[in-house]
């Protein structure tokens, strides 16, 4: 079966794991922190920093890509600030999953929020009076009854991350090999006459994988709930 | 420059619209064969990829579907100024949808609003796309835009137009005439006349004072190039 | 150590305005449904921050508003048990109770945790998490997290309310080794006269957000005109000594000379205790009574009678053991002439004296 | 209408067989905690699909695993009070009161909501949400939204742990009333001898998720061998008949015969009513006592003599009124040679007698 | 201030609003019937239809959009369909709205999803006990209970349809007054050298509207949790 697709498409899919992979794991730390942040701290100018997240959903992608490029291009600010502590992200690897890790953002914030919210207060109180520090409280009790949202959030962000095109071409151009992810490869087919089973063969592809994480998210989700909820 | 971990310049990146993927695949095929070189081809819209270009991309080569691109680079200083030449042109067609449809000439005369009847007209992005500028310009020099302009139906690239077209969709639509060829759900009934648009070109140059840059841009004025680009359905300007 | 409270806080509608200072032992807080004394607690426990006010365990001050001084609760060293257990559905029973474990500075020993774990009866359930547990389970689990956490203040909001009799029995003695073999401050909410006479150092009787009484367990259980909860329990407080366990099953006290007979007490002989008579278990009779199934009768005069609102009165009597109540109907009081100075005989069956009117 | 349950249900370390049949009335569940009280009450509602069995209130079934029936819980037409309240959050006071109403097909009258609300005494939270209640509070209102849903049976789950004695003595008589004015089965978990003998018809003792013992609760709390909770909880139950209201506050009771006099009853005289005597609260006397308070002596003769592990015995005494328990120690029967057929007199104090251990 | 932007721009700013008011307000029923549906059923087959769900999140815009067209267009089976009740989504507004809810779809169902799962079965249940069917207990105690993930997820999905591109043009095309919202007109912009400072202006009305649109959510959440939370 590995004629089904070239070498060049196996390598797209490759990408696109290690893309969607590193996205979702980069933004983890930050979304949960940035999810706290929102839901249980109150201070001036927190409807600016949720707006801020929430842009990469309302801009158009290209319009991100575009703004990505020319703040982490290699002579964007960012960029070189990032380069001078030795990592390139500009027409990298890197670089698309920043753009993916950037457009999946909001959705793993906003699930993490809400769970974050349906967390009862009164068991965090009951910690704080046990001993434990607002870091603590938030590590063993916080954290593990927002698992599920957790999960849920890094599997919607792994898909996005999956399916992420337009900002991606914009910012880090679709080259083989380094950028090119699953998306852009379907893309590269759809503009030429006769690429359309190529494509759909790829499209396939990205379907199986994204539902296989998605399985395997309800599968553990489900594990954890059940433990939860003692049925 | 090239990708990092060519220090050797083994490897050269070409930054080329989209619409020139079949063709340039097979072309590079030929030259990595040839010389060795290890090419990567990027296809995107021409804007996306010069602005990658004026943001610092390492590409070697640029071809862009549309010369006002091609200019904003040899403004900025970003192109090798005298490597710069007209690689491609292309022809716009009208195409109808169906297979057995009569062909039609194409004159300041054709009422294509009459053809249309109540339904639209599938095109690419006006003003945007380089296949939407052409159009635009086109159905002007008919003498019609102002009536059709609402009644088109723009899409992001031209494939997508000739998608509607195959679909039934619209009944006609502007194509380039490299893509009307391979669709069998259409017809090409007209060719637009040369001067009813600007010359459609494919500006090609060079990045950097490169010597693989240099080799590559020429061979892509061969007769192997020649034969790959024809057999998409590209009229070729350089070398004629 | 001692505890001293003071707090004014307003919530819509009610405004909570207590303040009692209580020496080291363990306080009830006593009062109707909707008197405050969760919000009392709250505060002491850091999850409320009341207008005004200052919570002191002896030198530990909790908070104080005036010296701008707020320890965050994790920050307080507590032991919290709360009206509606509030335990972690994450974790297994064993790691609810050894929560507060991880946090504790110094940490109890293992054997504390066996030996919560036996008193409260949770041994089978270690592995279980909360939502496989009874109402009952639930709240024992609740109750040996906070005792286990080595906490500097007990907090504990009806700890019992759930729980049958003979599993409160179980737990009291726990909760009276607190409060008389650790200097660890006590505050106690409950409903249950019981608890309160078994428990309490110091009673602190709410009414709609103010304290309406404030003593030692002795004076405001002694006191003829507190009524805690309903008049059924009025009753006094007398302190003995063990004199001598018997065969069968009786224990002898001395109770300033008077000698007392009740169901056998754990204290070892010469040690001392408490007891509580309760009003409606004393029988006054006039003349020495004989072939009766009391054993104890002590001989006194009457020193007060306070006419209920109902058809009942207190009678105060004066006693060799002490003061002793006795509620009486005023149709009694007034066929025996009761009146201050009369000489009469206190009649007190040793099983009405329940083992949990019996306390260190 | 009848009560019959029968129920088989396994959990992981648990299994449930309990099978009872109860005439009209308040069945008592009673047990220790973790004894299966709430899963019985779980099953009966539906939220429990047990393995095996059958409930029904008279001919309504609500369910019968042999006839595949199972009616979901919203047609079993319910008034169920949790053991934790489970109050919507969302909804005020009033729209929690009101919820089931909303689905009840016949519904109460307007008048029905105020009276309850009286009852309960949250009147003044009526537009407050549930999250602003004290615990009490909440378990009121938790009663009130399950009496108002004009159910057709009731399922109460300790409703009156978390209250205090007054407010409990306030809830007591209207699930008095509603056992014996209406036709509505009530189903109620308690741990308090003292609800049991005042509300049951039945009582079902569980013990690890089986039947320990059942009968009308005259039987079960006559039977010497019964210890509800802790031993203190032993007490008989007298028929009796109201004679006369006196104005010094007493009632006065024709027990077959005998004359009691208790603290005022509300019913009116000639209506019957039960009594609790309590065994801890009844004196034995060989001669008939003089000048004393206890102004209720009743003679009869000793019956049998339980002596229990402790130092305790328990006596029935066959009198004019009925069986009466006594509770005395091994030392004063052994003293007043106490033994079958042996004359005597049961005394037994007016005020002893609660408002809790006199109803309907 | 109104010259600004050109009568075109300001036509597709309100056909915006519209497109992406609708779309939410459209996919908001079967959003929150399908969340339930992935929440508290079980049944075979149910991940196939969590995988439907999340399906245009995975898929690369412009291959939804070109399913869209081959289902929703005038020749497709659904199109066609929807042609003979009289309702012609192809070309139309109505278009546009289909293709950003479909985008906005998977973003929706989970945050009602994940409201949805913390949401106390107990008091469900309590309320079956006291006569509320199963339709009655979602509308009287789940719904309310959910509102704050109904929001979260409706101003999400608002702010994916006002930045959804990719599916839409592929789909309605580009039709000044019909189909061209924001998105498509910041992108023709970007396509042409010059154009930035047009589109930046665009961008800038779209990021207004969708923070407009968060901030607005994010005061009626708090007041929702306020209520119940009894704060
Ligand atoms: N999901 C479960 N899995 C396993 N065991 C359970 C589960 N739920 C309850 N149990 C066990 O079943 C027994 C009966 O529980 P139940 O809630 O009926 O007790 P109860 O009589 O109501 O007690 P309490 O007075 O403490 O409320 C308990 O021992 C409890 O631990
Ligand atoms: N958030 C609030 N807003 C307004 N009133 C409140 C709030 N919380 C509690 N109350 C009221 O404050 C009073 C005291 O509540 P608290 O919980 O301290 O009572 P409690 O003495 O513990 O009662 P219980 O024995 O019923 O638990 C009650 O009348 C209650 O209604
Ligand atoms: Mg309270
Ligand atoms: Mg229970």
């Amino acid at each position: 079966m590995t004629d089904w697709l070239g070498p060049e498409e196996w390598q797209a899919v490759g990408l696109s794991l290690k893309v969607a992979f590193w996205a979702t794991l980069g933004i983890l730390p930050l979304g949960i922190f940035t999810a706290h942040v929102l839901a249980r701290w109150d201070f001036v100018g927190k409807q600016i920093l949720n707006g801020l997240v929430h842009l990469p959903l309302i801009l158009p992608p290209v319009v991100t890509g575009y703004l990505l490029l020319m703040g982490f291009g290699t002579r964007g600010p960012l960029g070189g600030l990032l380069q001078e502590v030795g990592i390139v992200v500009a027409f990298r690897w890197s670089g698309a999953a920043l753009a993916a890790g950037i457009m999946a953002f909001p959705l793993l914030v906003r699930s993490i929020r809400l769970s974050m919210e349906a967390v009862d207060p009164k068991l965090e109180q009951a910690a704080a009076t046990l001993g434990a520090s607002r870091f603590w409280v938030f590590v063993t009790v916080t954290l593990p009854l927002i698992l599920p949202g957790i999960l849920a959030g890094s599997v919607v962000a792994f898909a996005k991350a999956m399916g992420e095109f337009g900002a991606t071409i914009t910012f880090v151009s679709n080259i083989p090999g380094q950028t090119q992810t699953l998306p852009l490869a379907v893309y590269s087919f759809l503009q030429v006459p006769g690429g359309e089973d190529a494509a759909m063969r790829l499209v396939v592809v990205s379907v199986v994988v994204a539902m296989g994480a998605l399985v395997l998210s309800e599968v553990l989700a489900r594990r954890i709930a059940r433990r939860v909820a003692g049925t | 420059a090239a990708l990092a971990g060519s220090a050797s310049g083994q490897e050269l990146t070409v930054f080329a619209a989209a619409s020139l993927k079949n063709a340039l695949h097979q072309v590079a095929g030929e030259y990595e064969a040839q010389t060795g070189t290890d090419l990567h081809l990027s296809f995107a819209g021409s804007s996306a990829l010069a602005r990658q270009i004026q943001a610092g991309a390492p590409a070697d080569v640029f071809i862009s579907a549309h010369p006002a691109w091609m200019d904003v680079l040899a403004q900025d200083g970003l192109i090798v100024a005298d490597s710069r030449f007209d690689l491609l042109g292309n022809r716009l067609v009208l195409v109808a949808h169906g297979v057995d449809v009569k062909p039609i000439e194409i004159t300041k005369d054709f009422d294509l609003v009459g053809h249309l009847g109540d339904q639209r007209l599938a095109m690419a992005l006006a003003g945007a796309v380089p296949a939407g500028i052409y159009t635009a310009a086109a159905l002007d020099w008919l003498g019609q835009w102002q009536d059709l302009a609402p009644r088109t139906a723009q899409v992001g690239n031209v494939r997508i137009a000739l998608a509607l077209v195959a679909r039934g969709e619209t009944p006609f639509g502007v194509v380039y005439q490299s893509d009307a060829l391979a669709e069998p759900g259409v017809t090409a009934v007209g060719l637009f006349p040369l001067d009813s648009h600007p010359p459609i070109v494919y500006p090609a140059a060079a990045l950097s004072d490169d010597a693989d840059a240099e080799r590559f841009l020429m061979f892509l004025q061969s007769d192997t190039a020649r034969a790959a680009f024809e057999a998409q359905g590209f009229a070729v300007l350089a070398g004629e | 150590m001692s505890l001293s409270v003071s707090l004014r806080h307003s919530l819509p509608g009610f405004d909570l305005d207590v303040s009692f200072d209580a020496p080291r032992g363990l306080t009830v807080l006593f009062g109707a449904s909707g008197s405050g004394k969760t919000t009392v607690i709250e505060a002491a426990a850091g999850l409320l921050r009341p207008d005004a006010g200052r919570v002191a365990a002896g030198d530990h001050v909790l908070f104080d508003t005036d010296a701008r001084h707020w320890l965050p609760p994790h920050r307080r060293r507590l032991g919290y048990i709360f009206q509606e257990s509030r335990l972690f559905p994450h974790l297994t029973v064993r790691q609810n109770l050894l929560y507060g474990h991880w946090f504790a500075p110094r940490s109890a020993a293992r054997g504390e945790l066996d030996r919560v774990v036996e008193m409260l009866g949770v041994g089978h359930l270690l592995t279980r998490r909360p939502a496989k547990l009874s109402g009952g389970e639930k709240q024992r689990v609740a109750i040996g997290r906070a005792l286990l956490a080595s906490p500097k203040l007990i907090l504990a909001d009806e700890p019992l309310a759930a729980l049958d009799e003979a599993r409160k029995a179980e737990i009291l003695p726990y909760f009276e080794r607190l409060r008389d073999e650790t200097s660890v401050p006590i505050l106690y909410v409950s409903h249950s006269a019981t608890e309160v006479a078994r428990l309490a150092t110091t009673v602190v009787a709410l009414e709609a957000g103010k304290v309406a009484r404030q003593g030692t367990a002795a004076e405001v259980l002694g006191d003829p005109a507190f009524r805690p909860g309903s008049v059924r329990g009025v009753g006094a407080m007398l302190e003995a000594r063990v004199l001598a366990h018997h065969d069968d099953g009786l224990s002898e006290l001395d109770a300033k000379g008077a000698r007392l007979l009740v169901p056998r007490v754990p204290q070892a002989p010469g040690q001392g205790l408490r007891v509580r008579i309760m009003g409606q278990d004393v029988t006054i009779a006039l003349s020495k009574p004989e072939n009766i199934s009391a054993l104890n009768v002590l001989a006194g005069t009457v020193e007060e009678v306070s006419p209920g609102s109902g058809p009942g009165a207190v009678v105060a009597l004066n006693t060799k053991a002490g003061r002793v109540l006795a509620r009486v109907t005023k149709r009694s009081a007034a066929a025996l002439k009761l009146a201050p100075g009369l000489p009469c005989y206190a009649i007190i069956k040793t099983v009405s004296i329940a083992p949990q009117d019996v306390g260190g």
